[in-house]
Parts: C-alpha cells; structure tokens; sequence
C-alpha cells in the first residue's frame, strides 16, 4: 500500500512552523503598513500553511504526479471566475 | 502494454476479481433488486424512468405556453380544471405563464435532458464499457439516484403552493428572483432553489462515482486511446459537472439566504450585487450547456460508426476536440451576459472566446462526416436518429455564432433567435441523440429489440414537426419578437407574428402527440418486443459481448481488450466488425469470437 | 406568414453596420450550412447499404483534421474581429460622441420614465421635465441614454435602432443612439421583470429639431404647474 | 507495495490508474469539488469586499482575533493528531488509532463549541447577516459574507467530527488493519481538507 513506503514526514515539526505562522500572522496584521502590503504578506502566509498541509498532511508529496495535477485542476478556474469579474470594479 | 504480458497477466488471480458475476450470481430481495439496488444497469433504468417522467412533464408544460402564445387569451380546452390561481375558465393568466417558462426550463434542463444523458447512459455504459463489474461505489450510485426523486418531488411540489412555482426564469436572475415582493411567488421560488440544491447533491455523487471508475477500474487493456467515445464524454462531462455544479449550489445558496434571512447578497437595496449572481450562475450554465451536449455527441459517434461499419474518422481528434470544449467551456460565460452592463472589454474578451469555442464543435462535425464518407450506411432508427443529431446540431451551433457576435446580440439577446437556439441545440442536439442512445441500447437494457416499423414513423414524424415548431422561431426573432412574454400581440410591431405563432403552437400539438408513438412503442417493446440478442447491432464494444441484459456484475471474467472500439471492416477478419475483447490471430483463447455477422433488426 | 431572414428597416446611424455584421454572419453560416448538410445527404446516397458493399477501412487523415481546424478557426476569428468596432462604439463608453442630449430613463414595473433636462441643459435640476413610457428625442442628434432602474433588472430594447441594454437597480449605464429619420418607434422591456413585463413598453417620438424644441417647451409647461 | 493491503481496499484492476486505491481517489476528486464550492463563497466574498469596501471594518474592531487565533491553534492541533492515528493504524497500533481519533474528535467539537459561542456574542453585538437587522460598525455585507463562509466551514467541521466518531466506532470493532486502513485515510484527508480552508478563511476574514 502506496502510503507504507513514503518516508513518514516529521508532523510534530511542522505542527511548529504552523504554529509559528499563525502567530506570525496575526502580530503582522495589526501592524501599520499600508494595506497591500499586509494583504500580500498574510495570504503568502496563508498559502505557505495551506501548502504545508496539503503536502504532509494529505501526503500529497508522496503521491504519484498525476495526483499532483488533479489536485491542482481547480484552481485556474476559480482565479479566472474572480478576476474576470472584479474586471467590472 | 503488449497482448503477451496481458495474457500472462490474466493467468491466476486476476481472472477471480472481487465483484465480477464470475464470482457467483447470489439471488437478492426484490427491494434491493428493483428499489434500493446498487447495480448499475439498474439504477440506470430507474433514471430512465424517472426522467422520462420529467421529459413529459416538460413537455406539457410547453404545450400549455404554446396555447397561450398560439390563441392569446383563449379558453384553454379542458383548461377549466386547473385552478383559479393558474387559468381562471381555462384562460392562462401572466404569472402563470411565467411560472410555465421558468419550470419548463428548469425541469426540461435539470430533470429531463441531464439525467437522461448523465443519469441513465453514465450509469448504464460506463461500467460495461471499460469492462468493470460495476461502479466504484456502488452504494453512493443509488444515493445518487435517490436524491434526484425527493428534489423532482419538491421542483412538481412548487406548483401547488401558496403563490405558485418560482417564476423569475430558469436563470433566475436576481433582485427578481430574491423576493416575491417582485413576483408574487414567495415559497415557490424557496422550494425551486432547495429542490435544485439536492439535485446538485444527485449530480455531485454520480460525477464522482464516473471519475474514479473510469480512471480506476478499466479491464487490462482499457488503455485511455482504447475507451469507447460515449464513455469518454461522459467521462469528461462527470468532470464538468464536478466543477461546475458546486458554484451553482453556491450561488443557490446565498440566493436562498437573500429570500430567507435577510441577507442581500444580490439585492441592490442593500448594496448587494446583481450582476454577482449572473456571473455566479453563467460560470456554471455555459459549462452546464455542454453538459447537456457532451454525452450525446458521444452517443451519435458511437452510433454513426457502428452503423456505418466504419472506423470512427479521426478518433483522437473527436477525444482532443471533447476535451478542448471543456476547457473552453470555462471561459465563455459572459456571452449571455453581453447586454447586462458588464464592461465592454469584457464583452470583447468574451466574444473572442466564444466564437473559438466553435472551433472544436467544428472538427467533430467535420469527423461525423468523414465517418460517413465511403462507410456502408444501414438506416436503423438510431441511425436516423443521430443522423439527424448531425443535421440539427449544426443548425443550433450557427444560429449560436450570430450571438456570438455582440453587437449582433445586441439585437438577438432574449428574442426567439435564442429560444430557437437553444431548442437546435437542445431537442435537435440532446433529445436526438437521446432518442439515438435509447432506441440503440434498449436491448442490452430490456433484453428485447424495440419496434423498428414504429421507431422509424415516430422519427419520421418527430423530425417534421419538430422543424415546423422551432425553425420559425429564428424569424420570429428576425423580427424582434421578445422571448418570455405572455402576449406579443401588446406590441403593435408584433401583431403580424400572430399567424406564426399560431402555426408554431399547431404544430407542437402534433410533436407531442407523436411522442405517443415514442411511448408506446417503449412499453411495448418492454414486455413484446423481439429477444435481444447478445450482439444485434455487431458492434465491438464490450457491453456486446454479453447476454442482454447482462448478469449482475456484468462479466463471467474480466475482459482483456486487444483494439480500439471503432475496428469496422477491418481486413484482419472476415466479418465486418472486430469486438474489442477478440483475441488477434494467434495469441490465446478466452474473448469473444465475432461468428460472422449476426442478422441486423429492420436492415 | 414571414418567412425572411431580413432584419426590418433600421432609423439608427450605426444600425447599417450592425445590419452588415448580421448579413455577412448570414451569408457565412448559410454557405457553411448548405456545405455541411449537403455533403450529409449526398453520403447517406451515395454509400447507402447495397449487398456486398464492405466499408473502407479509414482512420481519419491528419491533414484533413488540420484543415478543418484552420479554417474555421480563421472564419470566426474574422468575424469576432469584424464585430469588435461596432461593440466598442456602442457599448464603451470612451468613444461615444460629443455633445449629446441627454435623458435619464428610470425603469420600474412595468413602465418607463424619462427625464429630460430643462432651459439649463442640466438634469437634476429644478427645471427638469419628464414624460412617461414615452421617449421624445429631435433626429439626427446624438442621444444618451442614462438607464437606471427603481426596482429590478428591465431591459432597455429598441428594434429599430438594434439598441438593448439592461437596466440594473443600483447602477447607471449609459448607452447611446442618433435616429436618421422621424416618426414613431417601438420601445420594449426584453428581459423578465415580472408578471406585467410583457406589457412594460413605450414608444421613441422622433421629431424634427422644431417639433421637438416645442414639445419640450409645452411638456416642461405643464409640469410646472 | 505491497499487494494484499489493495485487495482489502478494494479490487484494483490491472489498468493502473490513479496508481491510488478507489475510496482515496473518490474522497479526493470529492474534494476538487468542495474547492470549487468554497471558491464561490470566498469568490462571492472577494468581489462584495472590491465593491463595497466601506461595509468592512479594521480587523479585530468587531471580530475578536485572539479568540479565532486560539481556535485556529484547536484545529491545526486536530490535524496533527489525525494524522498520528493515521500513522498508528499504519503500524497496525490499535489503541493508538482509537486514542488519537478521540483526542481529534475532542479537539474538532471544542473548535465548533467556541464557534459557537463566538456567534452567540457576535449577534448579540447587532453584528449579524441580515440588513434591516445589521447593528454593528460597517455594513451588512460584512456579517452576510462572515457568517456565509466561516458557517458553511463550521458545518463541515461538525460533519467531520460525526465521521470520525462513526470511524472511532468501527476502530472500536476492529474494523481496520495495517492492511486495511482506508476509512481512517480518507476522513484524514477531508479533516485536513477542512483545516486548510479554515487556514484561508483565517487570513481573509478576520485579519484582512
Ligand atoms: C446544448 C446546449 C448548447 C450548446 C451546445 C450551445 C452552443 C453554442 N452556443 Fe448556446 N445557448 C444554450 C445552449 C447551448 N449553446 C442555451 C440553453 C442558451 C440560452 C440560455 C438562456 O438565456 O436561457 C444559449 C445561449 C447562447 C448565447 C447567449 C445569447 C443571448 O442570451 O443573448 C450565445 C452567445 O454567444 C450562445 C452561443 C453559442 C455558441 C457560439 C455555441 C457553439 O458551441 C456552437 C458551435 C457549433 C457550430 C458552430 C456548428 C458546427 C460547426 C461547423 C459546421 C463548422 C463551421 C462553422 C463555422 C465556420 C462558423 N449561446
Ligand atoms: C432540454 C431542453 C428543452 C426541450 C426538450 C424543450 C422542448 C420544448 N420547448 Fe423549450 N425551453 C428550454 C428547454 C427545452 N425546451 C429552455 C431552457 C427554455 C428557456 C426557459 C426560460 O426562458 O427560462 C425554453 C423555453 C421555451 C420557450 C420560450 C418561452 C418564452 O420565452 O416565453 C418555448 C416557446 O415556445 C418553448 C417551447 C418548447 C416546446 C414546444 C418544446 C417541445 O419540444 C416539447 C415536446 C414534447 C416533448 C419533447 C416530450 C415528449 C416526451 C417523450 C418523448 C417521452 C415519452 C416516452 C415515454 C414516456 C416512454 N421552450
Ligand atoms: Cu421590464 Cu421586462
Ligand atoms: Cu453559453
């Protein structure tokens, strides 16, 4: 069974970087930069904890690469539907 | 991989696969049988009960607009026993009439046409196809199907409320859809926005049973190049419906809340956003379109090379194109929404990209043809059938390119020009191929022959009338005449149209009353028909290669597959046709063996 | 019955192009359509079952795939392209002419109500006048159209013009059209905004610049009063 | 890999595939799904916010931050000791299985609990999703789009922790094996699934 063989990730370590990332996250919210710059720093963030996840947690690193693609099909669509509309404000 | 390592690999174990009806048939309750059965075959054939059901209701729905839009105001005859809230002495009142549009949309869309192509023909090929026992998840199969009966129940249930059934379009564009304020129509629309919610649920189950079975569990051999085109659309359609469909319960959702709690996501009055929801629901619905096109385009293939004998024309051609349109499908929503006020550029973009999604709809048309093209035609009823898919879908696929056109559809937008369009693409594209699919795989379903004499009349009939209904409606809306309304005769301009109208609603009294002939020869056939043989139309796919119906579990052992499904005429064998699971000269035994060609029913 | 495929007489000045773009999509589809369906019969003839007949055993053609793509491709790229200015003259905002007149048009069910500037050429102003579900404008003068909406979305349609634009509550759109010739036109509602949108109609009084100057002055009387 | 643990799971045939058991590519294609669905409330809640910005709020002005922050710790700690039940029922560990499902069905209905409780003041504040009703400061497309995403989030989250109570039940029996473990996988991957949004939703609705 494919999950025997992957080597098992360290999950108490990353359970850490999580954890540092969120506090992270919220000391740099209330600080006083100029909105982008905070948007664009926390959704990094958010993105790095997401890919930490999705990656160890869900195992995706140890899935063939195919699943890698599935995984992933979604995403162009739900940037094309966002953009395209805030195109109209 | 190669035959040899096949061979070898089908010694020993893999022959006994869990599931196969080599296994041992165990007899079974007549519940689990015909009710809450897991079987594929079966559930299938209730789907096709079911939406046959709604396919009627549909079209009585339509036959009641069409009175009122042939004899404005007149006494509907026997009309006098719907209520006084629908038709006061049989006379059709507005509200009414919108409440017939929006549900005859809605019903013929997500009640009729999709579970008819995705419910029934996903359920019923797609495991005999790749050579499975069954689908991957079997008991999800059946929630699937039992999710679609409540949610048909609670969209006829509307009906009979208090202020009717939802009336705002099948679009349901908001605010007037957000509040009865507007329409009259309070828990209709409520119940039309919770029954579609579950019917997404039905949708979402089967696409994931589809996706995982197809990928997972194709016979050795099965290779991706090797499965039948059916199977394909519909692999690519349970894809579609994967995405798509969650954005639609979404917007249903928040659409829902707007009308119950309070919240105004799309109402203006509390800085909601209209063109949110048109955006939300058209980034589903073109995709949904093809949705409704998909499986029948692979239906007509599967159909026009069988009885063509003939290699389907550029088979890899016919998979890129299916899979073009799904990936363009995700791009060309805003085409309905051009007059809507969105921006400009927006509309340029869009334009562009819907008039390339024309492009692979092209390369199929052209490859149907090349199928035909020094093929050996045999006119069964399918055959006429998805002929007439060809000749119809291309009507519907050019009227579809003037509104691809902005400033054509600036014109075009909501006047019979679409209602023609859709009903091309829709009647003369899906309901054809439907027509295509039942009539050729009835045999394998109900293990008789349908009646060819009749089958061939009802097409006869249903392709004349249906011509006469929907064709006038393109000058119809040449002329400018709006679609939606419940009396064109308001408009002085459209006074003249009235004789067309009338003509039109004529003739879709005899298209109904031929779908009698459709129905009786279905039931009869059920239970007089002719015995099915294993193989009456000598094709090559796998669901072929057993007894009609086939056994629970399908297979006595799994099938290994040598070829492509499309080997007609080969010069390899005498017989004009080359069933997938039939050994090349000189490796083993084991398939099926094509024993000259079988007699072939009406040819 | 009217069996035609011609667009009725059009009174706007870009109504023509319009009318243009839709013939030559006419006379494309048509060719497409007669090709299409032609080649179909003469197969379903021509290679009818006959006894002893055996199909050729074909796959497809690569080049035969590859024309197939191109052209239509090219086809209705031209066509798209060809579309592209008309669009942007109407609908874009950037390039609408100058010095227009011009009028709100505020939707609600089911009727259309216009205000027209008064003596200040401004609107929103104490001399402002209105009139309902009809719409006077002078000819051969540019008009713009401000649509809003009170209630639901309407949909702002004038056949003759090959004018329609959607009237969304919460937004103003403006859309603009110069009618080439007097008398009177049809104006509709084309999209669903309830159970009396099929009578949510008006009608566009196109005047010669005197006729309009006096109608406006008589209409702005009454109001006054 | 090895063979047996497949059989169990399932019958793969001889077409590789997904090179992935049946129930893990299901729970998985399940899941492209769900994305699709949060993409159109999160999508929804992107494009009111670009409209109407003045309906929002500096963050922490109404939503309180450190008590999300607290919860947002629960839930990245179920995840952690998920996946170590995952990791027992791997080694065949029985009672690890059922202890760690226990401490992640603990953790997963205090996170809903605080929820909860959040909401109850919240609302009590004026802040709530309805328009003639909205009391707090900014507007209501704020509280319409908070409760939309962060309640669908919630219900998953309580469909969860009712899954792998029914999972803790068949662990109970014995139900899975180093071998045959799926049923713990694939709740596994919609718990995390499930994190992973409340990750997003984190970030955008309470500190953006
Ligand atoms: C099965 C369903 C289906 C299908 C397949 C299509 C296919 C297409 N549709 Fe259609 N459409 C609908 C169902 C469908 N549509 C429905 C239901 C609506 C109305 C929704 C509502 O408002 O209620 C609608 C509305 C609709 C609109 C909005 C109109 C409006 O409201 O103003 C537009 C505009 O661009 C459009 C365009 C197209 C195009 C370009 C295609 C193309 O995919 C067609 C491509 C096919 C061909 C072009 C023919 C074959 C090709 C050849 C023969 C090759 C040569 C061709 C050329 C060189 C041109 N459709
Ligand atoms: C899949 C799609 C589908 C189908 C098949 C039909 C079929 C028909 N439609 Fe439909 N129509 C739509 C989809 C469809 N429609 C949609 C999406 C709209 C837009 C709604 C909106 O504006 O919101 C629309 C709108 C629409 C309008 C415009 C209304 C308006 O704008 O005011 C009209 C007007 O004539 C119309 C007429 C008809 C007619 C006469 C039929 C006839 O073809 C019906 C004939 C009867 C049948 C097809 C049933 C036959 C039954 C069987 C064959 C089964 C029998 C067998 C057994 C029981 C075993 N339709
Ligand atoms: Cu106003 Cu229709
Ligand atoms: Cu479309």
């Amino acid at each position: 069974m494919e999950a025997n063989a992957h080597p098992q990730p360290r999950y108490i370590l990353i359970w850490g970087i999580l954890l540092v990332l969120t506090l992270a996250e919220v000391g740099y919210a209330f600080m006083d930069l100029p909105k982008i710059v905070l948007a664009i720093g926390l959704i990094a963030m958010a993105v790095w904890k997401a890919l930490m996840v999705a990656l160890y947690y869900m195992h995706l690193r140890y899935e063939p690469r195919r699943m890698w693609i599935l995984a992933a099909s979604p995403l162009p669509l739900a940037v094309i539907l966002v953009v395209a509309v805030l195109t109209e404000f | 991989m190669s035959t040899a390592q096949l061979v070898s690999s089908l010694e020993g174990e893999d022959r006994s696969q869990p599931g196969y009806a080599g296994e041992g048939q165990h007899d079974i309750s007549f519940i689990r049988k015909y009710i809450f059965s897991t079987d594929h075959k079966t559930i299938g054939k209730q789907f096709l009960f079911l939406s046959l059901f709604f396919l009627v209701v549909g079209g009585a729905l339509a036959g009641l607009m069409r009175w009122q839009l042939g004899f404005p105001g007149q006494p509907l005859p026997g009309g006098g026993v719907l209520p006084d809230t629908m038709a006061p002495g049989g006379i059709i009142l507005p509200e009414f009439y919108n409440s017939l549009v929006t549900m005859h949309g809605t019903i013929m869309v997500f009640f009729a046409i999709m579970p008819l192509l995705v419910g029934v023909f996903g359920n019923l090929l797609i495991p005999l196809q790749i050579g499975a026992p069954d689908m991957a998840f079997p008991k999800l199969n059946m929630m699937s199907f039992w999710l679609a009966v409540p949610a048909g129940a609670v969209m006829l249930a509307s009906f009979f409320v208090e202020g009717g059934a939802a009336g705002a379009g099948w679009t349901s564009y908001a605010p007037l859809s957000t509040s009865g304020e507007w329409t009259g129509v309070y828990l209709g629309q409520q119940l039309w926005l919770a029954s579609l919610i579950i019917m997404g649920f039905s949708s979402l189950t089967g696409a994931v049973n589809y996706i995982t079975t197809v990928i997972n569990m194709r016979a050795p051999g099965m290779t991706w190049f090797r499965i039948p085109l059916p199977t394909w659309s519909l692999f690519i359609t349970a894809i579609l419906i994967l995405l798509a469909i969650p954005i639609l319960t979404g917007g249903l959702i928040m659409l829902l809340f707007d009308q119950t709690i309070g919240t105004t996501f799309f109402i203006p009055a509390g800085s909601g956003e209209p063109l949110l929801w048109q955006h939300v629901f058209w980034f589903f619905g073109h995709p949904e379109v093809y949705i409704l096109i998909l499986p029948a385009m692979g239906i007509v293939s599967e159909v026009l090379a069988c009885r063509a004998r003939k290699p389907i024309f550029g088979y890899h051609a016919m998979v890129l194109a299916m899979i073009a349109i799904a990936f363009l499908g995700w791009i060309v929503w805003g085409h309905h929404m051009f007059q809507s006020g969105m921006n400009p550029m927006l509309g340029t973009t869009f334009m562009i990209s819907t008039v390339v999604i024309a492009v692979p709809s092209a390369i199929k048309t052209f490859n149907w043809l090349g199928t035909l093209w020094r093929g050996d035609i045999h006119f069964d009823t399918p055959m006429l059938h998805a002929l007439s898919f060809v000749s119809m879908f291309i009507i519907g696929g050019l009227s579809g390119i003037f509104m691809a056109s902005a400033p054509v559809d600036m014109y075009f937008h909501d006047t019979y020009f679409i209602v023609a369009h859709i009903h091309y693409v829709l009647f003369g594209g899906s309901l054809f191929g439907i027509f295509a699919g039942i009539t050729f795989w009835f045999p394998k379903m109900f293990g008789r022959m349908m009646g060819e004499g009749l089958g061939k009349i009802h097409f006869g009939l249903t392709f004349i009338f249906y011509n006469m209904v929907f064709f006038p409606m393109h000058n119809l809306g040449v002329q400018g005449m709006m679609r939606r309304i419940y009396d064109p005769n308001e408009y002085e301009f459209l006074r003249p149209l009235q004789e067309m109208n009338t003509f039109i609603s004529i003739s879709v009294f005899l298209l109904v009353t031929t779908q009698f002939l459709f129905a009786f020869n279905f039931f009869w056939s059920m239970f007089k028909g002719r015995r099915a043989p294993a193989n009456p139309w000598n094709s090559n796919t796998l669901e072929w290669t057993v007894p009609s119906p086939p056994a629970h579990g399908n297979f006595a052992v799994m099938p290994t597959v040598y070829r492509g499904p499309y080997e007609y005429s080969s010069p390899e064998v005498d017989a004009d046709f080359y069933p997938q699971d039939q050994p090349p000269p000189g490796v083993g035994s084991g398939g099926h063996t094509a024993s000259g060609p079988e007699p072939v029913p009406g040819a | 019955m009217n069996w035609s495929w011609m667009l009725p007489e059009t009174v706007s000045t870009y109504g023509p192009a319009i009318d243009q773009m839709y013939y030559i999509i006419l006379v494309i589809t048509g060719v497409v359509f007669f090709l299409t369906e032609g080649l179909l019969i003469a197969f379903l003839v021509r290679y009818r079952h006959k006894e002893g007949r055996k199909a050729a055993y074909i796959h497809g053609s690569t080049k035969a795939e590859v024309i197939w793509t191109l052209t239509p491709f090219l086809i209705v790229m031209s066509i798209a392209l060809a579309s592209k200015s008309s669009w942007d003259l109407v609908k874009n905002p950037a390039n609408f002419p100058a010095d227009a007149m011009q009028v709100v048009v505020t939707a609600k069910q089911y009727e259309w109500n216009v205000t027209y500037a008064g003596a200040d050429g401004r609107i929103g102003t104490a001399d402002d006048f209105t009139s309902r579900n009809q719409l006077h404008v002078p000819v051969n003068k540019v008009v713009t159209v401000n649509l809003r909406s009170e209630d639901v979305i309407h949909s702002f349609f004038l056949p003759d013009f090959r004018l329609k634009q959607d009237a969304v509550p919460g937004k103003e759109i403006s859309v603009w059209f110069e009618a080439t010739r007097t008398g009177e036109f049809t104006l509709g509602c084309a999209e669903l905004c309830g159970l009396g949108h099929y009578r949510m109609k008006g009608t566009v009084f196109v005047h010669t610049d005197a006729d309009f100057q006096s109608w406006a002055a008589s209409r702005a009387e009454e109001e006054q009063q | 890999m090895n063979h047996s643990a497949t059989a169990v799971m399932d019958n793969r045939h001889p077409m590789p595939g997904m090179q992935v058991y049946n129930l893990k590519l299901g729970m998985w294609i399940f899941l492209l799904s769900e994305v699709m669905f949060f993409t159109s409330l999160i999508g929804s809640y992107i494009i009111l916010r670009f409209a109407h910005p003045e309906h929002w709020t500096q963050p922490g002005v109404i939503l309180n931050v450190p008590l999300t922050a607290v919860n947002t710790f629960l839930l990245i700690c179920s995840s952690v000791t998920m996946v170590k039940a995952f990791v027992a029922i791997e080694q065949g560990d029985q009672k690890g299985l059922k202890l760690w499902l226990l401490a992640t069905i603990l953790i997963g209905a205090s996170f809903v609990g605080i929820q909860v409780v959040e909401y109850t003041k919240l609302i009590h504040e004026g802040f709530v999703p309805s328009f003639s009703a909205y009391a707090a400061e900014g507007g209501n497309l704020y509280g319409a789009t908070f409760y939309l995403m962060t309640g669908f989030h919630g219900a998953h989250v309580t469909i969860g922790v009712l899954c792998l109570i029914f999972v803790l039940f068949r662990a109970m029996k014995g139900a899975y094996t180093a071998e045959s473990y799926g049923g713990v996988e694939i709740i596994g991957l919609y718990w995390h699934f499930v994190d992973l949004v409340w990750i997003i939703l984190f970030t955008i609705v309470y500190l953006l």
